[in-house]
């Protein structure tokens, strides 16, 4: 089961890089980034089942880290939107080549 | 006179302050008003160059090695020092740099008229940096000097020159530093190696010349380097940012890259390349390649100088078939090439400096260097034209002048070592009177048919003053350069010795691997 | 059991995850997260992280989905149906990319298969025997990871900050 | 004094600096908050070029001077053991060094720019600080858990930062872009850690580094925790090709910000890098494994970025691609994995800071701090019309460009003879090429200061330079300068601080790919 | 250790103690005198440029005669320039006197200090002394003071007077640094020396553009010879490690008869030779050179430097013994080149055209002398040649200043040079008239003049050769002696014509011109009564002893006095010939002896004279303005054979072109293309790199996916 475990992080993590890669929308982008994180929290906990707590630990920093990045990244997203009223980074090519 | 060296102990203070003293020439030099400053810098390198006269007797002839030596430990976790010395390879190169150095400066006066000050203080750093590169003996010095003449020659170009001194000037630039950046790894890699062997970093020259090198890491280390010195001699292939840089740059720039900037290169060949790569320099495929190279030089852009439209461009691609007649005789590896290369050296910095000075001067004169717009000036100045015929018969090497006793000489070797390639590379003799001669004739000669022509002034007397001792020194080295050839002898014996004991050395390794191959204990190692 | 309970939740979790790149609206993306979270959650129970299920739950799920659902909506994108992925042959390309990325961290899972829990793993049953779900991280977060603990309070610090910053509207 | 970590309190003096620098971050945000209000009039040449405008920017410095002082007692603490979270040895002190400096020059250059742009000066200046002690925690750290959070207090102050001014749309276009990449690699850096973690079983670089060296570990969760770790730090450090983000930013955010952000950022990212590499992934085994990898990464990025940069017409954008290429350099470093490569890269790191930071100053005062005349034709003429500014930015561009005589030539000498001990030559020679290649952009500036004419008179002719600015530019050029000219003292600090980093992987005598 | 023979290197000190007793007379002075006779005039020469330039810049010319009195500028030259010459050849007779007195076999070296020591090669600035050099020393100063004299009076008038004796006077110490140099580079000197000032003097009026080109083709043909020369030099050094007279022939001896190096060293050398020499195939400078001044031309181009080629060989008379190729092309290339002046000669009527392509021919019949080991002979031929041509020469320029002056009076555009513009000046111009008809049947070889003795024997000599015992190519010396004959009787006829077109018939100078000509001031006309003296008797101190015994009393001299007196310098050379070729034959190929064919040849040559007088006499000239054009081979004799135009086509034009082709592809496209290429690929390789950077972050992700990609799969796989 932690090999599973494992196995699933990684595809939910690819599945992330996917959603960043394709994904137009900055706050969709920001959600996908969120799944890679989940990803990781669950190798973490799969590995902690072997190693011991620290993996643990380990998550709870990381979510720790989720929400402060949440904060700041939704507070930058406001502040893209009212410049550019709209979220598609497509949108954003002032700075370029 | 030597006694008086002696009681001021001038060979203690004398290199330190040839390369300091322009430096802090610097400080003057800004602080004097607009119109003072360039009397304050004249007489700055003049008294530079006076101190440097005492070398000339203060230099001991009977010895080949380096002489007034000092090391100063500088950055000792990396083994560099402050170390300098003079042999008689590079006596005569500082003492031309002095030389040319407050001549140039004295030739600018007219030339520059803004931005004085900054000129000057920039000829003085490159003053100091070429001096340096002359008296380094460890190689990160001899590096940091060796670029460091580049940055004040590049605003020298790029501020004061023509109209496309902006491409001249890059051009200049990144080509040198393109050389000089490659040999920089290969020093890293000489040091590498000296740490190896003798388990401490150093750059010290001395000490470089102690590592044991395979002859295939000799050939990586010679074409670094040699790249670096071909690229500022310049070299055929690696020649073309001469020809811009010269024409673009301002007078007293083109005087100081010609006279002695370009001796940089062959200088390190002589100093550097020959000595701590003895192995490949006498390879036969690597002296040939750069006979072959030098050969073309000499009789290519003779050829291309032929028909230049541009005096100065001519002047400056038939610097570029002299410099090809020193490393013909520096890859001659024997007394008469390498004396003669370095006599070239010496007559090149004064015939070519002057020939520059005067395209300088007739330059501020009619604002034109296109020789079709000149003709028959001999009639209105013949001051000028007596000196620039001086000097072009000089710059060919006419027997009587300083040219012919090098480029001789420089024959001389090679043709012991290279036969067919001299005899080609002899050809240039004529090709130097099918550049030179023309252009005297359309500059000087022909009818005074332009009523601007008729207008040039004579040489005035700063001018003569400039010019004078130049002419001297191009007759007098002609007829008498045994005291020159006296002082190097026995430096560039030195070298000869370095290659004549590496070959033996090679051979004797060699044979120990031929001869002992069963020993399989360490016992020798 | 536990097995079948862990592949029910692991195809919800990937389902959910898909979802969250595949939704046309960014409430979508956010519920099909919600789910996938969830999910994820149980996970770490069948894991024996039981502490962090329930964080994630309500931190994850809760806080932080909430703060995404309220900037949706305050940015009033909540009825943005918008098909806004990119190109095909650009999201071909990146299929592509992330499936050979999966590939090859899956090849690197599958070379040390293992399955039994090892002292490590023993030794958080006998935490979570000793001290509970909550007592066995906090052991370790206030003993040996002390410093990093106190050092997600300077993030968090920052974070509010930067959040003040950027999000406060206007000039001065 | 000797630590051990036996008790708490011996954390705090180990991680006093921090400390300082957190407190008094708080303290500037409380200051900021109550403090008088300073209505920006329209009359503030005076104040601007006093540098009195600002009271928390002297608080901040202050803050710093604290934090210095910490670092230098924290010299007389001798480290027990070495396999405690907290590293208190030279390296990380040195590596502190880095930061304050690169922090007081960033402060010290942005006053006016704060002013002008009428940025709230209370968090600006405290993220700042709080970035800086982010910086810090992540040098300091032998746990990559410590690590990982100090990385991320930088990286969210830095992403604020890039976005700070609400005003800029491309302040804000940067900081998003900024953000969202960073968060992306995090996530790539974090799956390193958890796949480190799950091959040795801890995530203490000391440990770990002793897992591995004794043959244990899961070498194939390792090496795909390599090339992960390698990922997120190269994002960080920005190598090619995970350098995207960081001509964008440099540009689009506060000048000032991109100034100390392209030096610390920079720094931070290198440092644990090296760390984390040398001591955690040092043992030759593993060597071996990503040795390879950071060769190409670095002679890709050295490649690159020189050739982009190449093209630039904005000056930010310029020197955002050549701190890429300083990237490349100091990669080398890392490839060569030996004591004198990771005491280079200090060094470098050093007079990198220095120069980048001074030239960025200059930068800004001829774009009369805001983001005005950033291309590079906007100089035409400059050099003449501000002789003493002309000459500075100069030699900064000579030392970044690594001209004898700059403290950028030394540090280029140490990181080529850190490249020689192991053998790297080819490496070296994409140094010194790509270095030409360099000269030209980094010449090309100083031909249109000094050798254009200009076609308009006097458009340098209002540039101010206020006192705190005129400071730091001094301190750059002198140190610079000094560095460049006597490089011994600096040079020995940076190899004392190599001692007793841990195991050198380096020296793989012709390996090379 | 650094020659490759082995040989120690030293200068002929060895040679003092043996010739203790001959006692030189400050022999430094006669080269220093010219050169304290260029400094005096250069600095007069400079001082005059500048008021003349200042004249010049106001838009006029200085016109001398307008002043009343000449300034200092102009009349102290024509003291000091002469005044030097003159003291120089009074010291030069006292040491040739001194000489004469001892038996000196061994040169006597001075030495006055050490030139080049390279430590590996050395050479001293040395003088050396023998019979040859000072002979040499002789005609040069001699000669020399002569021509000085005559050009007092000849460029009284010319604004650039002091220059042009500066010039003289340097050229005469670059002559006699040339003869008396002790070693090939000395020598060498010298040697490059005069043909710099040949340079300086062909362009003397170097406001006119042709007379510019004609110097600048003079020096580059030149040093084409000298880099013959040169790597002569080289070879020379290779084989005996020094380059000094003495120490190389005393080891030269010992080489092996024909060896391929001494072959390439002669044929070198006699590159050089034939550079300065103007032989074929570099003979086109010289007629060229007659746009200097005609007493230039005469001292120059006719009597010394000219000659200097024939010198060489002499010099190195060993080397030339040893190589019997080296010697045949030397006499072939010297026959030919007096064939083909000759013929050229026929047709010309600018009268110094004339004497230019006749100097030529009698160039080539010294070679040949010292082609077929004659060595005494070529250098007598070359004595009397500098006696009667100077003044052939001086003569010229005196009908040529005549001419000059009455066509300047009457503002005719004239080429006052051309002989079709002349006729019957032998009424305005007795003196002229008559010592030039003496130094033609000097050049015709009639006897009793010089020119006789002289020609006569280089032509028996090389009969004599081809007849020789062991002669290597006796067919070829044979053909070369047929050639001779027949060059010979072409210059009796082209001399003539010479002669008839300027002095006889009718005068077709104009009705106005003709009262203004005049005979030449004294000054002008006392050395070509001096010349035409020795035109007579030169010839009699080298009198054939067969001659001698046949005709009895024609002389109080002894027979072959020059051929003793040359003894010591050339008896190496004929002892090596005798040991390999033995003795010459007694008998011509188609039978008769020396005594016979000198009779025949100046029969000939008699004939020749007197039948075309008659013939050309009654020749109708017209004046050069209306002059046909000419046709067939007369046309192409007139046009020089076209050889300047072939060289032209050959070699000048397709030099001009492949630099214009270095120049502008090789070096502008190629090298610099490369170069900028270079440079410009970078950016356009940036620029295309930079088109990453969209500005879109999934455009950045991607890119660092596919990098988080690659990684992964290296460090995995």
């Amino acid at each position: 089961m932690i090999t599973e475990a494992l196995v699933l992080s990684a595809m939910i993590f690819v599945l992330g890089t996917f959603g960043v890669l394709v994904r137009r929308n900055a706050i969709i982008m920001f959600l996908c980034i969120e799944l890679q994180l989940n990803a990781v929290n669950l190798a973490f906990i799969a590995f902690s089942r072997l190693m011991g707590i620290d993996g643990q630990v380990f998550v709870f920093f990381v979510m720790t880290v989720a929400a402060a990045e949440a904060a700041v990244g939704l507070a930058i997203i406001i502040s893209v939107f009212r410049h550019y009223e709209t979220v598609n980074v497509d949108n954003f090519k002032l700075l370029r080549w | 006179m030597t006694t008086l060296l002696d009681f001021v102990s001038y060979s203690d203070w004398v290199l330190h302050t040839l390369i300091w003293m322009p430096i802090l020439g610097i400080i003057p030099v800004l602080w004097a008003d607009e119109q003072r400053v360039k009397h304050v810098a004249f007489w700055w390198s003049a008294v530079v160059f006076i101190l440097s006269l005492g070398l000339w007797w203060a230099f001991d002839p009977t010895v080949g090695g380096m002489q007034m030596e000092s090391a100063t430990p500088w950055i000792e976790s990396w083994g560099v020092s402050y170390s300098l010395g003079i042999d008689g390879i590079s006596l005569f190169m500082v003492m031309l740099t002095t030389f040319m150095a407050s001549i140039s400066i004295l030739a600018s006066f007219n030339y520059i008229q803004d931005r004085q000050r900054p000129f000057y203080a920039l000829m003085l750093i490159l003053e100091a940096g070429v001096v340096g590169v002359f008296l380094a003996t460890d190689l990160f010095l001899f590096y940091v000097f060796f670029e460091l003449t580049l940055v004040p020659m590049y605003f020298i170009i790029g501020i004061w020159g023509g109209a496309r001194r902006i491409y001249a000037a890059i051009k200049f630039f990144l080509y040198t530093a393109l050389g000089s950046l490659l040999m920089l790894v290969g020093i890293l890699y000489l040091v590498y190696r000296a740490k190896m062997f003798i388990g401490a970093p150093t750059f010290a020259y001395s000490d470089l010349l102690q590592v044991p090198l395979s002859g295939t890491e000799q050939l990586w280390l010679f074409g670094a380097f040699a790249l670096a010195f071909s690229v500022k001699i310049p070299v055929f292939p690696f020649h073309t940012w001469l020809p811009d840089a010269h024409v673009e740059a301002p007078t007293p720039g083109s005087v100081i890259l010609a006279a002695v900037l370009l001796k940089m290169g062959t200088y390190g060949f002589m100093r550097f390349l020959l000595p701590l790569f003895p192995i490949a320099a006498q390879h036969p495929v690597v002296v040939t390649t750069m006979l072959v190279l030098a050969v073309i030089g000499i009789i290519y852009t003779a050829c291309v100088a032929a028909v230049q439209s541009d005096a100065k461009k001519l002047v400056a691609y038939t610097s570029v078939a002299h410099m090809g007649f020193v490393v013909l005789g520096i890859f001659a590896l024997n007394l008469n090439g390498l004396q003669g290369g370095l006599i070239v050296m010496i007559s090149h910095g004064i015939s070519t400096g002057a020939l520059f000075l005067l395209l300088g001067m007739l330059y501020e004169r009619r604002h034109t260097r296109e020789i079709q717009e000149f003709g028959g000036i001999a009639r209105v100045a013949p001051w000028f034209a007596t000196a620039f015929v001086i000097t072009a018969l000089a710059s060919i090497g006419v027997p009587g002048t300083s040219g012919f006793i090098g480029e001789f000489l420089a024959l001389l070797g090679a043709f012991e070592t290279h036969k067919v390639l001299t005899l080609v590379a002899t050809l240039g003799v004529i090709f130097a009177a099918y550049y030179m001669l023309p252009m005297v004739q359309r500059v000087f000669f022909n009818p005074l048919d332009k009523q601007e022509n008729r207008e040039i002034e004579d040489l005035s007397k700063r001018e003569l003053a400039i010019l004078a001792p130049l002419c001297a020194l191009m007759i007098w080295i002609g007829w008498n350069p045994t005291p020159l050839l006296d002082r190097m002898e026995p430096s560039v014996q030195v070298v000869l010795e370095r290659l004549d004991e590496a070959i033996l050395e090679d051979q004797a390794r060699v044979g120990d691997e031929v001869n002992e191959p069963q020993v399989v204990d360490g016992g020798q190692e | 059991m536990i097995e079948v309970l862990f592949y029910v939740f692991a195809a919800v979790a990937l389902g959910g995850a898909l979802g969250v790149v595949w939704a046309k609206s960014p409430v979508g993306s956010l519920l099909y997260m919600v789910a996938t979270l969830a999910s994820l959650a149980c996970i770490f129970v069948l894991l024996e992280a039981h502490f962090l299920a329930a964080i994630q739950v309500i931190v994850y799920a809760g806080a932080i989905m909430v703060l995404f659902l309220f900037v949706i909506m305050l940015l009033n994108l909540g009825h943005d149906y918008q098909w806004d992925l990119k190109g095909g042959a650009f999201s071909l390309l990146s299929f592509v990319i992330i499936g050979l990325m999966a590939g090859v961290l899956v090849r690197q899972f599958g070379e040390n298969a293992i399955t039994e829990p090892t002292a490590g793993g023993r030794a958080i049953d006998a935490a979570l025997a000793q001290h509970g779900a909550v007592g066995a991280i906090a052991q370790s977060l206030y003993t040996t990871y002390v410093v990093p603990f106190e050092i997600t309070g300077v993030l968090l610090l920052v974070a509010i900050v930067g959040a003040l910053v950027l999000a406060k509207k206007g000039g001065r | 004094m000797i630590i051990d970590f036996s008790r708490q309190l011996h954390y705090v003096w180990a991680l006093l600096p921090e400390i300082i620098l957190c407190v008094s971050g708080m303290v500037i945000l409380v200051v900021g908050v109550t403090g008088r209000y300073r209505e920006a009039h329209l009359a503030v040449e005076e104040e601007l070029e006093s540098g009195r405008s600002d009271d928390l920017g002297w608080l901040a410095l202050l803050g710093l001077l604290g934090a210095a002082l910490a670092n230098a007692w924290l010299y007389g603490v001798t480290e027990v053991g070495v396999n405690s979270m907290i590293a208190v040895d030279r390296f990380r002190l040195f590596s502190n060094w880095i930061f304050l400096l690169a922090a007081v020059l960033g402060i010290l250059i942005s006053f006016a720019y704060v002013y002008r742009q009428r940025l709230q000066a209370g968090e600006f200046y405290a993220l700042i600080l709080f970035a800086t002690a982010g910086m810090m925690f992540m040098v300091g750290a032998r746990d990559l858990i410590v690590v990982f959070l100090g990385l991320e207090v930088m990286s969210i102050a830095v992403y604020a930062l890039t976005a700070f001014n609400r005003r800029d749309r491309k302040s804000a276009e940067a900081g998003l872009k900024y953000f969202l990449l960073g968060a992306f690699s995090t996530g790539f850096l974090l799956y390193g850690i958890a796949l480190v973690y799950g091959a040795t079983g801890s995530t203490n670089v000391a440990v770990i580094g002793e897992i591995i060296s004794s043959g244990e570990g899961s070498r194939s969760l390792l090496s795909a925790a390599v090339a992960l770790l390698t990922i997120g730090f190269a994002f960080k450090v920005s190598a090619i090709p995970f350098h995207m983000w960081t001509p964008d930013v440099y540009e689009g955010a506060p000048a000032p910000v991109t100034a100390w952000m392209s030096a610390a950022v920079k720094a931070a990212g290198f440092v644990a890098f090296l760390r984390v590499f040398m001591v955690g992934f040092g043992d030759h085994s593993i060597y071996a494994l990503w040795y390879p990898i950071l060769w190409w990464l670095a002679a890709i990025t050295m490649v690159g970025a020189n050739l982009i940069a190449l093209v630039q017409t904005n000056i930010k954008r310029m020197l955002a691609y050549s701190s890429i290429a300083h990237a490349g350099y100091l990669l080398v470093a890392i490839t060569a994995a030996n004591e004198a490569a990771a005491a280079g890269m200090l060094f470098y790191l050093l007079v990198y800071t220095l120069m980048n930071i001074g030239a960025f100053a200059i930068v800004m005062s001829v774009s009369h701090h805001s983001e005005e005349r950033l291309y590079i034709d906007d100089y035409v003429g400059f050099g003449w019309s501000q002789p003493l500014l002309g000459v500075f930015l100069t030699v900064f561009l000579l030392s970044l460009a690594g001209f004898p005589g700059t403290g950028g030539f030394m540090g280029k000498i140490y990181l080529l003879l850190g490249a020689a001990e192991s053998d790297l030559w080819t490496l070296s020679v994409i140094l010194v090429l790509t270095t030409v290649v360099s000269y030209w952009y980094y010449l090309r500036i100083a031909w249109v200061m000094w050798m254009k004419d200009p076609e308009t008179e006097g458009q340098h002719d209002r540039i101010i330079v206020p006192l705190p600015m005129r400071f730091a530019l001094l301190v750059s050029v002198g140190l610079i300068l000094y560095i460049g000219i006597l490089p011994s003292g600096a040079l020995e600090f940076a190899r004392a601080s190599i001692e007793g980093l841990g195991t050198f992987g380096g020296g793989l005598i012709g390996q090379g790919p | 250790m650094y020659n490759a023979l082995g040989i120690s290197v030293q200068g002929g000190q060895a040679t003092v103690e043996t010739a203790a007793q001959f006692q030189p007379f400050f022999p430094g002075l006669i080269i220093l005198l010219p050169l304290i006779g260029f400094l005096i005039n250069g600095a007069l020469a400079l001082r005059h440029a500048q008021v003349s330039a200042s004249a010049v810049r106001l838009g006029g010319e200085l016109d001398l005669d307008e002043g009343g009195h000449l300034p200092a500028t102009h009349t102290l030259p024509s003291y000091v320039a002469p005044g030097v010459m003159l003291v120089a050849f009074l010291i030069a007779s006292v040491n040739f006197a001194r000489m004469l007195s001892v038996e000196l076999h061994d040169p006597h070296v001075i030495e006055y200090w050490t030139w080049i020591a390279t430590g590996a090669f050395t050479v001293e600035a040395a003088i050396q002394l023998d019979q040859l050099s000072i002979l040499m020393t002789m005609i040069v100063t001699g000669v020399g003071f002569l021509i000085h004299l005559f050009s007092v009076g000849y460029m009284r008038d010319d604004a650039g007077y002091p220059r042009y004796f500066s010039y003289l006077n340097l050229f005469i110490f670059f002559m006699l640094v040339l003869v008396m140099g002790a070693s090939y580079p000395l020598m060498f000197v010298g040697w490059e020396g005069v043909g710099l000032c040949s340079y300086l003097l062909i362009g003397f009026w170097f406001s006119d553009r042709e007379k510019s080109d004609a110097g600048k083709k003079a020096f580059i043909v030149n040093r084409i010879g000298d880099v013959g020369f040169l790597i002569a030099m080289f070879l020379l050094f290779g084989m005996f490690g020094t380059l000094d007279f003495v120490p190389l022939f005393s080891q030269a001896a010992d080489l092996e008869y024909g060896s391929r190096l001494v072959t390439a060293v002669t044929l070198f050398l006699f590159l050089g030779a034939a550079g300065k020499s103007a032989q074929i195939p570099l003979y086109v400078w010289l007629p060229d050179a007659m746009a200097g001044p005609t007493p230039v031309s005469a001292l120059i181009h006719a009597a010394t430097m000219v000659t200097a080629g024939v010198y060489l060989v002499a010099r190195s008379s060993v080397l030339y013994a040893l190589s019997p190729i080296a010697s045949a092309t030397v006499a072939g290339v010297g026959v030919l080149t007096a064939l083909f002046a000759a013929t050229i000669a026929l047709k010309q009527n600018d009268i110094k055209k004339v004497l230019a392509y006749s100097t030529i021919s009698q160039l080539g019949y010294m070679f040949v002398g010292v082609g077929v080991g004659a060595y005494a002979a070529g250098i007598f031929h070359l004595m009397t040649h500098a006696f009667f041509k100077a003044l052939l020469f001086l003569g010229a320029g005196a009908v040529i200043h005549s001419m000059h002056h009455s066509l300047h009076r009457t503002n005719n555009h004239q080429d006052p040079q051309d002989m079709r513009n002349m006729g019957g000046l032998r009424t305005f111009m007795p003196i002229t008239w008559g010592t030039m008809w003496v130094a033609t049947f000097a050049i015709s070889g009639i006897w009793p003049f010089a020119g006789f003795f002289s020609k006569d024997e280089i032509i028996w000599q090389t009969a004599a050769f081809g007849g020789a015992a062991k002669a290597p190519y006796p067919m070829l010396y044979q053909v070369y002696w047929v050639i001779a004959l027949v060059a010979a009787i072409l210059t009796a006829f082209y001399m003539t014509r010479m002669m008839v077109m300027t002095f006889h018939g009718a005068s077709r100078t104009g009705v106005e011109e003709v009262k203004h000509l005049h005979e030449s001031p004294p000054v002008m006309w006392i050395p070509l009564i001096a010349l035409a003296l020795f035109s007579v008797v030169a010839g009699w101190i080298n009198v054939p002893e067969a001659l001698r015994e046949t005709f009895i009393g024609l002389g109080p001299l002894t027979g072959e006095w020059l051929h003793h007196w040359l003894e010591p310098i050339t008896e190496q050379a004929h002892h090596i010939q005798e040991l390999n070729l033995g003795e010459v034959a007694e008998q011509a190929p188609f039978g008769g002896g020396e005594v016979t064919w000198a009779l025949v040849s100046t029969t000939l040559a008699l004939v020749t004279v007197l039948a075309s007088f008659q013939f050309l006499r009654r020749q109708n000239v017209k004046v050069a303005a209306e002059d046909t054009e000419l046709s067939g081979l007369s046309k192409v004799l007139y046009n020089k054979w076209y050889v300047d135009e072939i060289y032209d086509r050959l070699i000048v034009q397709p030099l001009i072109k492949s630099s214009r082709f270095c120049w502008k592809v090789i070096d502008a496209r190629v090298i610099d293309g490369v170069v900028n290429g270079v440079g410009w690929a970078a950016r356009a390789l940036g620029f295309i790199v930079s088109m990453f950077q969209t500005g879109t972050v999934n455009m950045y992700a991607f890119v660092l996916t596919i990098g988080a990609l690659i990684i992964l799969g290296v460090s995995v796989f």
